[in-house]
């Protein structure tokens, strides 16, 4: 490059900045302009499935925080154990998803919800009957791509033209 | 012709704008010429090695994610190498082609923010550093819609990855690697000819050949002075020996040519997904394995070529279901080595690029 | 492909030059006895065939009756490497030469052994804890520290 | 001390235009002060929008936009809470000279105002040597710029300090020496003056002093590529680390109110001041200031910064030498009659000469200033 030390340099530099000024900027309004985010999102939550669980305790086992426990009981009658209390700390949650992939009857999923801060730390720990799913907590697709399918595809950045070049 | 004044200690950091994070310099300061400096780290030390110790093989991996996190796919990979060296696990061909998409497309991205990071250091206004979040942010939009998450991905597992890749991923990708070579010409009319960048970084802290290797450093590092020294090409792993791409090299290893050497290998590393794009086979992605893994009692070394440098795993395992000693090989912390060398008698203004050009994440050096 | 070197035979040639300085070797590796740990980590970067110019890492294992600290080497040159190992066995006060003269790499991950778990390098510049603070008691990978 | 006494005199008794106020000078005096004051400030207030909307949007990003309309009160939400916060002073400071320095920074950068005509005649103080006073009054900030990085007791205030008093130093020379060949063309010091001269804007018969003025006086005012004096990259926030609160705000006042001064000046010495067809003449200043404004907002986005022996360099090796090349062919040029005659002629001769400068200079700067010094 003959010119490369003469200032040419700086004036391609300039070039580039002033072309983005006139550019659609790259960045989203949060809370007016909501993006859709991944089908597989790995959220805060977990959602639980009280007909499928067996009390088997394989996720509170993997789960490499501790943050769920599990106790069961023997019911005689019917042969099976029952879940008297599933309770996830989820401020120690570290959203690996191990727990979900370990269970071995898909009772266990994230939730598809993301807004899920709260005031109070004893607020972040969900026992049996706000983990179940509800038209608000939806279930996400980690790990089970049937369920992925049907929730709304993903906002994708590259999809988004921010500029002409 | 230099006067002497009395010397005087400046400590830099744990809080300060450019030390990447919670890392310390102890610069000891004549006028604005760095006399001598020390480096001090172990604000953010979590001890991995002892919880790993702790832990059962796959409750290991969402650990490594919070090693280096701006490039947690690269650390689940070499992670999982070493399980899977340590235990003799095949893993099936589509994964290990995901893995190598993934794991490059983990590189650019670490890249990326490594010379965003390097030029808001020189005092680019976070201009170049928020064009590369941008690009950055493609990528992560990427691995959010593979694995769920955005900083800590956990996608990789012994024995493969943990799900395959959704129907939709391959379209985008394509869309990224058709936009990211405009993205880069665009990149380079901005800063790399600019004058006061040549000024400021060329032949500022020259780490010599003879000097990178006996100090152990590795990857841009290493290759930026001129030693042709890639893990991929040299120590071939998982399946980097099917694909033709080249090792770029600089001459002097001085600030300006770490900052070539980082955007060159974003170039080699798209050339690299653009042929596992061509070939992906379509097949199982994870290998059936026990749900605790029991490797053989032994030891095991694997390492790959991270976006930082070598990246190692050395796992002993005693055949219990989590291993006897998990060392980590961080890059991050050995590159640092030479930064003594590097900074002497330069003005504290050089100390923070040559610093910005070893590109460290703290989370690694103290692990 | 990085060529592992066999540990046998590189322990034939360190055994002609300084006899008894091996406490075994195998195929992976060779274990040097701790007192002749620096002339047989000079041996191999200076000979020429091995080169072994670069150090990859250094790490200890604790073993409770013994630390055994591993030495990773490549040679960038001839795309080998090898493992070399040294075990000492005084848990209260163990000692070991230091390489940093050899491989600057070793420095920070010496410092790192030195405060994790308790080895001192004898030779090192600058031997301080690295990540905990100097108060600190106990070294905390040793096996017993918990 | 004689010619800050001259200076005074000239204050109070010479006026090339007498002001028709009732009540004669002493309300032109009130009315300007408080005019000027006003126009700061507001104008600051005008910047910091631009700066930070601008910047933004070259930065793909959208700046602020959530107080009011557009986010146009953000500057007014932002000097809100600056000043509600609390005011720490170090414990190890000079206090006195810690509580002295912003206002000692301050006050300059409004007295710049006092010689600036909005319109024709419009101004505070119509001095026959109000480009003199201008150099003088501007680079008393520098005082309150030391005088927090010493009184901090901190060592980046320290050193930025420093950095700042060792780049004003040097950068006055050639910000004066590029004065001087405008002051040579329109035949006065007075600013009024010089303005009415500018039949032809004085960028295109001084293209070169143009660029050195404008070098310099991004130089002088600390901002990119120069604004190593408060480089956030290395010393964190330079001289005023150890500020908060409203003494805080007096310093972020003070940068802005500088930028807009040296914007103000570069508009009325090359651009023509008030001075524009169809649009009222004032407007047509502020408009000139927001422009000269937003090129140095476009080099801050764009540009790194240099180092300080490299800032050094390119004042004594680069702008030096060029401004004496500048002032000794305008010089000449005046000598031969040029301004008045042959402007056109002028205007091609000039720029050849910059362009041809500029390229042998840029290729001889590069080979100085830079290198290691062994310790």
């Amino acid at each position: 490059m003959k010119f490369e030390r003469y200032g040419i340099g700086i004036a391609k530099g300039l070039t580039v900045t002033i072309r983005h000024l006139f550019r659609h900027p790259t960045v989203s309004q949060y809370p007016e302009q909501r993006l859709n985010i991944s089908r597989r999102f790995r959220g805060n939550e977990l959602v639980w499935n009280k007909e499928k669980c067996t009390g088997c305790g394989t996720c509170a086992k993997t789960c490499p925080q501790g943050a769920i426990e599990i106790v069961t009981s023997t019911d005689m009658t019917e042969n099976k154990y029952v879940v008297d209390k599933y309770q996830v700390d989820t401020g120690y949650c570290i959203n690996c998803g191990l727990c979900i992939e370990s269970c071995p009857y898909e009772a266990l999923y994230f939730s598809h919800a993301f807004e899920c801060a709260r005031y109070r730390r004893s607020e972040l720990v969900q026992s049996k009957d706000d983990m179940l799913e509800t038209p608000e907590r939806k279930v996400s697709g980690y790990f089970y791509p049937d369920k992925a399918n049907k929730l709304p595809e993903q906002t994708l950045l590259v999809e988004k033209v921010t500029e002409k070049r | 012709m230099a006067v002497r004044t009395e010397p005087f200690v400046l400590n830099m950091g744990p809080v300060h704008p450019s030390t990447h994070g919670v890392f310390r310099m102890r610069v000891t300061l004549d006028g604005e010429v760095v006399v001598d400096i020390e480096p001090i780290f172990g604000y953010l030390h979590r001890g991995i090695e002892k919880l790993a110790e702790q832990r059962t093989y796959t409750g290991i991996i969402p650990l490594t994610d919070r090693l280096d996190y701006i490039s947690s796919m690269s650390n689940n990979f070499a992670y999982c190498l070493a399980v899977e060296k340590l235990a003799g696990i095949k893993v099936p061909e589509r994964a290990e082609y995901i893995r190598v998409i993934i794991a490059e497309l983990q590189r650019v991205a670490a890249l990326l923010i490594a010379v965003g990071a390097f030029l808001n250091d020189c005092g680019a206004f976070f201009t170049p550093f928020l064009y590369m979040f941008r690009e950055r942010e493609r990528i992560v939009d990427l691995f959010e819609m593979v694995s769920g998450q955005r900083l800590t991905y956990n996608y990789m597992r012994v024995g493969g990855v943990s799900q395959d890749l959704p129907d939709e991923f391959m379209p985008a990708l394509r869309k990224f690697m058709n936009m990211m070579p405009r993205f880069m010409a665009e990149y380079d009319r901005l800063l790399v000819q600019n004058e006061i960048l040549i000024a400021r970084a060329k032949g500022v802290g020259i780490l010599t050949g003879e000097q990178a290797i006996n100090c152990s450093a590795s990857g841009p590092v290493l290759r930026a002075s001129g030693v042709k020294w890639d893990i991929r090409k040299a120590d071939p792993y998982s399946i980097y020996d099917r694909f033709d791409f080249a090792i770029p090299t600089q001459t002097t290893g001085d600030c300006y040519d770490r900052y070539r050497q980082r955007v060159e290998e974003t170039r080699q590393s798209l050339h690299i997904i653009r042929q596992a794009m061509e070939q992906i086979p379509s097949g199982p992605v994870r290998a059936e394995l026990p749900q605790l893994i029991r490797p053989p009692a032994g030891e095991a070394y694997a390492h790959i070529e991270a976006p930082k440098g070598e990246l190692g795993f050395y796992l002993v395992s005693d055949n219990s279901i989590a291993p006897y000693r998990c060392h980590i090989r961080p890059p991050s912390l050995i590159n640092l080595t030479a930064l003594r060398d590097m900074v002497r008698g330069w003005k504290i203004a050089d100390l923070i690029i040559i610093f910005g050009s070893i590109d460290i994440t703290v989370g690694e050096i103290d692990r | 492909m990085t060529v592992s070197l066999s540990g046998k035979e590189v322990a034939l040639k360190i055994e002609g030059e300084f006899p008894g300085s091996l406490v075994e070797s195998s195929q992976e590796n060779l274990v040097v006895k701790s007192d002749h740990l620096l002339d047989a980590a000079r041996f191999l970067k200076e000979t020429d065939g091995l080169d072994f110019d670069y150090l990859n890492f250094v790490t200890a294992v604790d073993y409770y009756d013994h630390f055994e600290v591993s030495y990773m080497l490549s040679s960038l040159e001839h795309n080998h490497c090898l493992t070399v190992k040294t075990r000492c066995y005084d848990r209260e006060n163990p000692v070991l030469p230091s390489v940093v003269g050899l491989w600057q790499g070793a420095d920070f991950q010496e410092r790192e052994i030195y405060d994790l778990f308790g080895i001192t390098f004898e030779g090192h510049p600058n031997l301080k804890r690295i990540f905990l603070w100097a108060g600190f008691e106990g070294h905390p990978l040793r096996k017993d520290f918990i | 001390m004689a010619t800050i006494e001259l200076n005074i005199y000239n204050l109070v008794n010479f006026q090339s235009i007498p002001p028709d106020w009732p009540g004669g000078f002493w309300w032109h005096w009130l009315f300007f002060t408080v005019v000027i004051i006003g126009f700061v400030l507001t104008m600051v207030m005008g910047v910091i929008y631009i700066e930070r909307r601008g910047m933004a949007r070259m930065q793909s990003r959208l700046g602020p936009n959530r107080t009011g309309p557009f986010g146009l009160l953000q500057p007014v939400a932002d000097a809100i809470k600056v000043l509600l916060k609390e005011n720490i002073v170090p414990d190890a400071a000079d206090k006195l000279i810690h509580w002295l320095a912003p206002v000692v920074a301050f006050a300059p950068a409004l007295m710049i105002f006092a010689v600036v005509p909005f319109g024709n005649g419009v101004l505070l103080a119509d001095l026959n040597v109000g480009i003199l006073y201008v150099v003088a009054i501007s680079s008393v900030s520098t005082v309150g710029i030391f005088m927090a990085g010493w009184g901090s007791s901190n060592k980046y205030s320290l050193l930025g300090a420093m950095r700042n008093v060792a780049a004003v130093v040097s950068y006055e020379i050639p910000l004066v020496l590029a004065i001087v060949g405008v002051v040579l063309i329109s035949g006065s010091l007075s600013l009024n003056q010089m303005v009415v001269a500018q039949d032809v804007p004085f960028i295109l018969l001084q293209p070169l002093g143009f660029l050195l003025f404008f070098a310099a006086g991004c130089a002088e005012i600390n901002r990119s590529p120069f604004d190593l004096m408060e480089a956030d990259s290395e010393i964190v926030a330079g001289f005023h680390t150890e500020y908060s609160g409203m003494k805080f705000a007096m310093f972020y006042l003070v940068e802005y109110a500088e930028a807009v001064a040296i914007s103000a000046i570069i508009a009325t010495l090359f651009l023509g001041g008030w001075r524009g067809p169809i649009l009222p003449p004032w407007l047509w200043f502020v408009v000139k200031v927001i422009i000269v404004f937003f090129a140095m907002v476009w080099t801050r986005t764009t540009l790194p910064r240099i180092r300080i022996d490299q800032l050094m360099a390119f004042a004594w090796k680069f702008l030096f030498p060029m401004s004496l090349f500048n002032l000794f062919i305008t010089a000449l040029q005046v000598l031969a009659g040029w301004p008045t005659e042959l402007v056109w002629a002028m205007i091609i001769v000039n720029f050849a000469v910059m362009a041809i400068l500029v390229l042998v200079w840029s290729k001889l700067f590069f080979k100085l200033g830079r290198g290691r010094i062994e310790v």
